[in-house]
């Protein structure tokens, strides 16, 4: 169990320094691929806490997602390149306080409650996988339906959304300017 | 004997804390998501750190971390929908711009 | 051991594709050729571009060969001939694999140029229309084996191969694949006759040496995971099980090399429609065929 | 001019300790080149050459070659990209020139030979010895030349027409002069690379007024070096103009990439402290809006008081507002990016302009740098023969067509009659050439497809119908016609080429197998089997006819009169008429058909896919040595 205690503290110092990186870089793709790196090192902790299905899904899908948020960050940025070296940020101090309260109350309640006795041992990986599938298509079945259809109607709404308005009154305004 | 849930509780509520921090004060909208980003994922160490420790027999924590991961990919899709109708509408995705949200 | 053995077995198999694809492009077939080159490249200076990515411009190249030898490391040659058998060694090939992205689109933005840029974003696209199509049919495979260890996979294709029992996933999972590695046609990212070499466009020398034996690598995983998915692993009458792995893998990798050869690049759009307008339907399809099989055959 | 061998390459590496293994390199090297041809593969061919088979690798990319391979003479235009090219291939580089002298931006050539398949095969043996003898030297000599100096001139941000040789304030509006690229244009503009556009741009977009003691606050150390990083080329110019020509930078300034580039980077974060600048300049749209804010703002050329963190939000409405709408109708960032005139996809000695927006074209438009002038009103009278060699090899893709244009024209103007034997030999020729001209489109296509086994099976052809005779056509018959089936059965091809670069059926300018296509289609799909299908018709004519002789001119004495005559070149009809004085050209005026497509190139490429575009692009078939430049 100490070697799982220092694995986890080495993913955990490489997650939470991927997460700071997040916000001091000026570079917007930088930005998002050190996010990307964070979510890694979370996935990796995971993995240290045996949980592999979990820990494997959480890296397979930051890499597309963050991905994805580079393309947008580089779309979206006044700043893309960082080249401006622009501050983008607003209510600083609040929010460093906003983030230390945060933090802080966590990390009282992390230590401070009683967790009990902790189980060293784990159930291994292919049982998990067993297991968790049961779990989902048994007792968990309406939350995981509910989250499927949710993340379909999502990707509907997002692209309606995205899609530009083609209505007939922009048409008729085209027309009229043209 | 639970330094090691400790270590995993500690690493998850400062990750939350800088995803906070991150979200609060950054202008951009899609860096506003990256904030909301690390804030799930503190989130999400926290849950898997207690289910590994504390309940590994019950897998709801799992179905659990499932559900949160699919909250992040619903949040990225939307997000990302909202800014790229914003940026047609407005040519910017900047919250300090936003004004027209404010009641 | 074994991790000596299967990057052994990775990089000559790297080796001899990068034999036959000297031989198609000069129709001389010279086995010391790719050292050559290799040495060749240690000799070349290796260029930084002006104001580039530092960071990213390194990493990508090492990255890309990083990703290939993991998602090759839970890939079984033999029973016992794997470094890593996962609990979850099919979605870990996913996992590996989707850092191809994360590779391309370092290299793509790191030297700072435009032709670079675009190949790399372009893969984001090309990812999107072909990652379901590895996911999907990867999961057909796991339903009838009742696993996602690689091993037990293998093991279910003992009396039956799954290029037979669900052939319409293998050529998803093939074209797929094949998207995955970006070779021709799939090639947009490095576009000789679009991009002048897309992501590969600004690497020279070293970098240029690697990146090449990542992309090579990169081929070989993926026809080792289309070996364990879909033609039964190991499994083989006569020859030592390992060997068998080795052919097929072979076959498939070579395959994979040569088909581009006589087709055109796609088009981008086109890619993304047929994924998503066909492929996907398809690989449900398939999906619902296997499950009814899994019910309906004892 | 040949090197001797043991003489160290002109682009020779440097390394200061020789030792074994660099020995072992060395020949790995010798054994393994790769060259990239300029002007292009197909004038390779056109010229009969197969590279491949005299032991070089064609490299899509300077990056990727190590011998620059120069075919003939080069224009000037052509010269000065030859220069940026060399510039761009990694050391140890090596030139190989053949049949033409060495390009005057360029140092000696290291080999060079004569027009032929032999002496390219064995001035390739050459160059292999001086490969693995001198690829490595103690003090390699640096390659400038002036093509890669690029002028810097200062400009106001704020007031465009304030342009100075050197850096200072406005005196305006007080405020600092940015650095800027003059003469843009130069032809500088190369294949393999891209350049640095994507991040220049964006840099200019936003007007940013630059504050150290910002940065210091917000960045760490790292970060602020990164953020120098991109500064990298404004900071060299001004470093280039207050330091003078060091060894380093030469490299840099041909608007690309640089080949030491550790002690450049450090050089550079230096050097950056003690200058600060403003960012902007080339959108006047910007301008106003930033003005107005600046005016009171600060209206000298300290801004210190500008502070982005706290107070001076930078609007991205503002920013964004008049950036031209894509096609998707989001706001768009241009990026200005050149394919060409070596590029792997297209004709060397085209060169093209793509205004991108992702990877979509916004707006594209097409040069040719290699193009002979089209009319000689007052140049020197040249004799008959010699202006027919002239023509014929001004026009390397189609030479056998413009010798046949040049003879007839003189011939015309002459009033000599030839006789049917010759006419109908010199039509077979003309034919044979038509047939191996687009079997060189077609190895185009496969270049720009990605389709090797279309390039190498057509490009073999090509050599061989170059200069077969009438029985060798014949019995090359079903190898041609088997082509086209097999083109037919190709998945995907039809889907890669089907709706691209549709032209209206009343386009006027359209000429030769272009206008032929537009009744069936007019896209690039109905092109391929328009071409095709004229491979099939001239191997016909050319069994009707008689075997294919060059034309040559007889002697047609002291004669003057003028000329007119049309030939249906591959590319469609080209006329030319000239006025003939006691046996020499007075006068010419030469029409092409590729003068005219070249035009439609904007129209075809307009609000495309970049792939799209450039196979767009390749159906017209252009040739740029057609088109006046």
């Amino acid at each position: 169990m100490g070697a799982q205690a220092f694995f986890l503290a080495v993913f955990g110092l490489a997650a939470i320094g991927f997460g700071v990186a997040v916000f001091r870089t000026s570079s917007m793709v930088r930005s998002a691929l050190a996010l990307l790196f964070s979510q890694t090192a979370v996935g990796c902790m995971f993995l240290v806490m045996q949980t592999e299905f979990l820990g494997v899904l959480q890296i397979m899908m930051m890499a597309t997602e963050m991905s994805i948020m580079a393309i947008f960050m580089v779309m979206f940025m006044m700043d893309p390149g960082g080249l401006g070296g622009m501050d983008m940020t607003h209510q600083k101090r609040f929010s460093i306080g906003a983030g230390v309260v945060a933090a802080g109350a966590a990390i009282a309640v992390a230590l401070l409650a009683d967790w009990g006795a902790v189980t060293a041992q784990a159930p291994d990986a292919a049982m998990q996988t067993r297991e968790l599938g049961h779990e989902l298509l048994g007792r968990s079945m309406l939350i995981f339906e509910t989250a499927g259809v949710t993340i379909l109607t999502a990707m509907i709404a997002a692209t309606a959304v995205a899609i530009p308005v083609q209505n007939l009154a922009s048409k008729d305004d085209k027309e009229v300017s043209q | 004997m639970t330094a090691v849930l400790i270590v995993a509780l500690v690493t998850g509520a400062i990750l939350f804390g800088i995803g906070v921090y991150g979200a609060l004060s950054q202008t951009n909208l899609v860096m506003i998501m990256m904030g909301v980003e690390l804030v799930l994922a503190g989130a999400l160490v926290n849950l898997v750190a207690f289910w590994r420790f504390l309940h590994p027999e019950s897998y709801s924590g799992q179905m659990f971390v499932l559900v949160v991961m699919t909250v992040m990919a619903v949040e990225m899709a939307v997000g990302f929908g909202v800014a790229i109708a914003r940026f047609r509408a407005r040519g910017s995705v900047e919250m300090e711009e936003a004004e027209d949200l404010k009641g | 051991m074994t991790v000596a053995i299967v990057l052994l077995t990775l990089f000559g198999s790297a080796w001899l594709l990068a034999v036959i694809e000297g031989w198609t492009v000069t129709g001389r077939l010279r086995p010391a050729a790719p050292l050559i080159s290799g040495l060749a490249h240690l000799g070349r200076e290796s260029i930084v571009p002006r104001s580039p990515d530092r960071v990213f411009f390194e990493a990508a190249p090492v990255l890309l060969l990083v990703v290939a030898v993991l998602g090759a490391a839970v890939l079984p040659l033999a029973p016992d001939l794997v470094i890593a058998d996962l609990g979850t060694g099919a979605l870990f090939i996913n996992a590996a694999l989707a850092y191809v992205l994360v590779a391309l689109i370092m290299a793509g933005w790191g030297p700072n140029g435009a032709y670079a840029m675009i190949g790399g974003w372009r893969f984001l696209g090309q990812l999107i229309a072909y990652s379901m199509l590895i996911v999907m049919p990867i999961t057909a495979v796991a339903m009838r084996a009742e696993s996602l260890v690689n091993t037990a996979i293998v093991g279910s294709q003992a009396a039956l191969w799954n290029i037979v029992y669900q052939p319409l996933g293998f050529v998803l999972f093939y074209i797929a694949a094949m998207a995955l590695a970006f070779r021709s046609p799939f090639d947009l990212p490095t576009a000789e006759g679009e991009l002048a070499g897309g992501v590969d466009a600004e690497y020279t020398g070293v970098r240029l040496a690697v990146l090449r034996l990542a992309r090579l690598t990169l081929v070989v995983t993926l026809a080792s995971a289309t070996t364990v998915f879909y033609l039964g692993g190991w499994h083989g009458p006569l020859l030592p099980p390992w060997a068998w792995s080795l052919i097929k893998t072979l076959a498939v990798a070579v395959s994979m090399l040569l088909a581009g050869g006589y087709l055109p690049r796609i088009r981008e759009a086109d890619l993304m429609r047929w994924c998503w307008t066909l492929g996907i339907p398809l690989a449900l399809l398939n999906i619902v065929i296997v499950g009814l099989l899994i019910l309906v055959v004892p | 001019m040949t090197s001797d061998p043991t003489m160290p390459l002109v682009g020779v590496r440097q390394q200061k300790r020789p030792s074994a293994l660099q020995k072992l390199v060395s020949r790995a090297m010798a054994r393994n080149l790769s060259c990239l041809v300029v002007p292009g593969p197909e004038v390779a061919l056109a010229h009969g050459l197969d590279v491949t088979a005299a032991g070089m690798r064609t490299a899509a990319t300077p990056r990727d070659a190590g011998v620059l391979l120069i075919i003939g003479e080069l224009s000037q235009k052509m010269d000065e990209a030859a220069a940026v090219l060399y510039a761009q291939m990694p050391r140890p580089r090596a030139v190989l020139v053949l049949g033409g002298p060495a390009p005057s931006s360029l140092p000696h050539a290291d080999v060079s030979a004569g027009l032929s398949q032999e002496e390219l095969a064995e001035a390739v043996g050459r160059l292999r010895r001086a490969m693995a003898e001198g690829a490595f030297a103690a003090s390699p000599e640096d390659f400038d030349a002036s093509v890669l100096n690029v002028r810097i001139e200062y400009v106001c941000p704020m007031h465009p027409e304030v342009v100075q040789d050197e850096p200072g304030s406005c005196p305006k509006c007080g405020m600092d002069l940015v650095a800027h690229e003059a003469g843009d244009d130069t032809g500088t503009a190369e294949a393999g690379a891209g350049h640095g556009h994507h991040h220049d741009h964006e840099h200019h977009e936003h007007h940013e007024h630059h504050e150290h003691h910002e940065h210091h606050e917000h960045h760490e150390h790292h970060e602020h070096h990164e953020h120098h990083e991109h500064h990298e080329h404004h900071e060299h110019h001004e470093h280039h103009e207050n330091h003078g020509h060091d060894d380093e930078q030469h490299q840099d300034h041909g608007h690309e990439h640089c080949h030491d580039p550790e002690p450049q980077d450090q050089d550079h974060h230096k050097h950056h402290q003690d200058h600060e600048h403003h960012h902007g300049g080339d959108h006047e749209h910007h301008h106003d809006e930033a003005e107005g804010q600046s005016e009171h703002d600060h209206s000298g050329h300290d801004h210190s008081g500008h502070d982005h963190g706290a107070g001076g939000f930078m609007s991205m409405i503002e920013v964004t507002k008049d950036l031209p709408r894509s096609a998707d109708g989001l706001q768009m960032d241009w990026l200005e990016v050149p394919f060409g005139p070596v590029f792997p996809g297209l004709p060397g000695g085209l060169k093209l302009t793509f205004t991108l927006d992702g990877d979509g074209v916004t707006a594209g438009q097409a040069t040719s740098l290699v193009g002979m002038a089209t009319e000689g009103d007052d140049f020197e009278e040249v004799e008959a023969g010699t202006f027919i060699e002239h023509l014929a090899s001004a026009m390397p893709l189609a030479p056998v067509s413009y010798r046949l244009l040049a003879c007839q024209a003189i011939e015309q103007a002459a009033r000599v009659n030839d006789d049917p034997a010759t006419t109908q030999a010199r039509n077979s020729a003309l034919e044979r050439e038509r047939i191996a001209s687009h079997l060189g489109w077609l190895a185009q296509v496969g270049r720009q497809l990605g389709f090797t086994w279309l390039t190498h099976r057509a490009s073999t052809l090509q050599l061989q119908v170059r200069d077969a005779n009438r029985k060798r056509l014949v019995a090359l018959e079903p190898a041609l016609r088997a082509l086209g089936t097999r083109l037919g059965r190709t998945p995907l091809l039809k889907a890669r080429l089907k709706g691209i670069g549709v032209l209206p059926t009343e386009s006027s300018d359209l000429r030769g197998p272009m206008a032929r296509a537009a009744n069936e289609g007019g896209d690039a799909w109905a092109r391929l089997w328009q071409r095709l299908a004229e491979i099939s018709a001239s191997l016909d004519l050319i069994k009707g006819a008689g075997e294919p002789e060059l034309p040559s001119l007889c002697d047609i004495g002291d004669v003057s009169g003028t000329g007119e005559t049309t030939v249906d070149t591959p590319r469609g009809e080209a006329r030319l008429s000239l006025k003939l004085e006691h046996g020499h050209v007075k006068s010419y005026k030469l029409d092409t058909a590729c003068s005219h497509h070249i035009g439609l190139v904007e129209k075809l490429v307009e609000g495309r896919e970049l792939g799209d575009a450039l196979v767009a692009v390749g159906s017209l078939d252009l040739s740029p040595w057609e088109v006046a430049p």
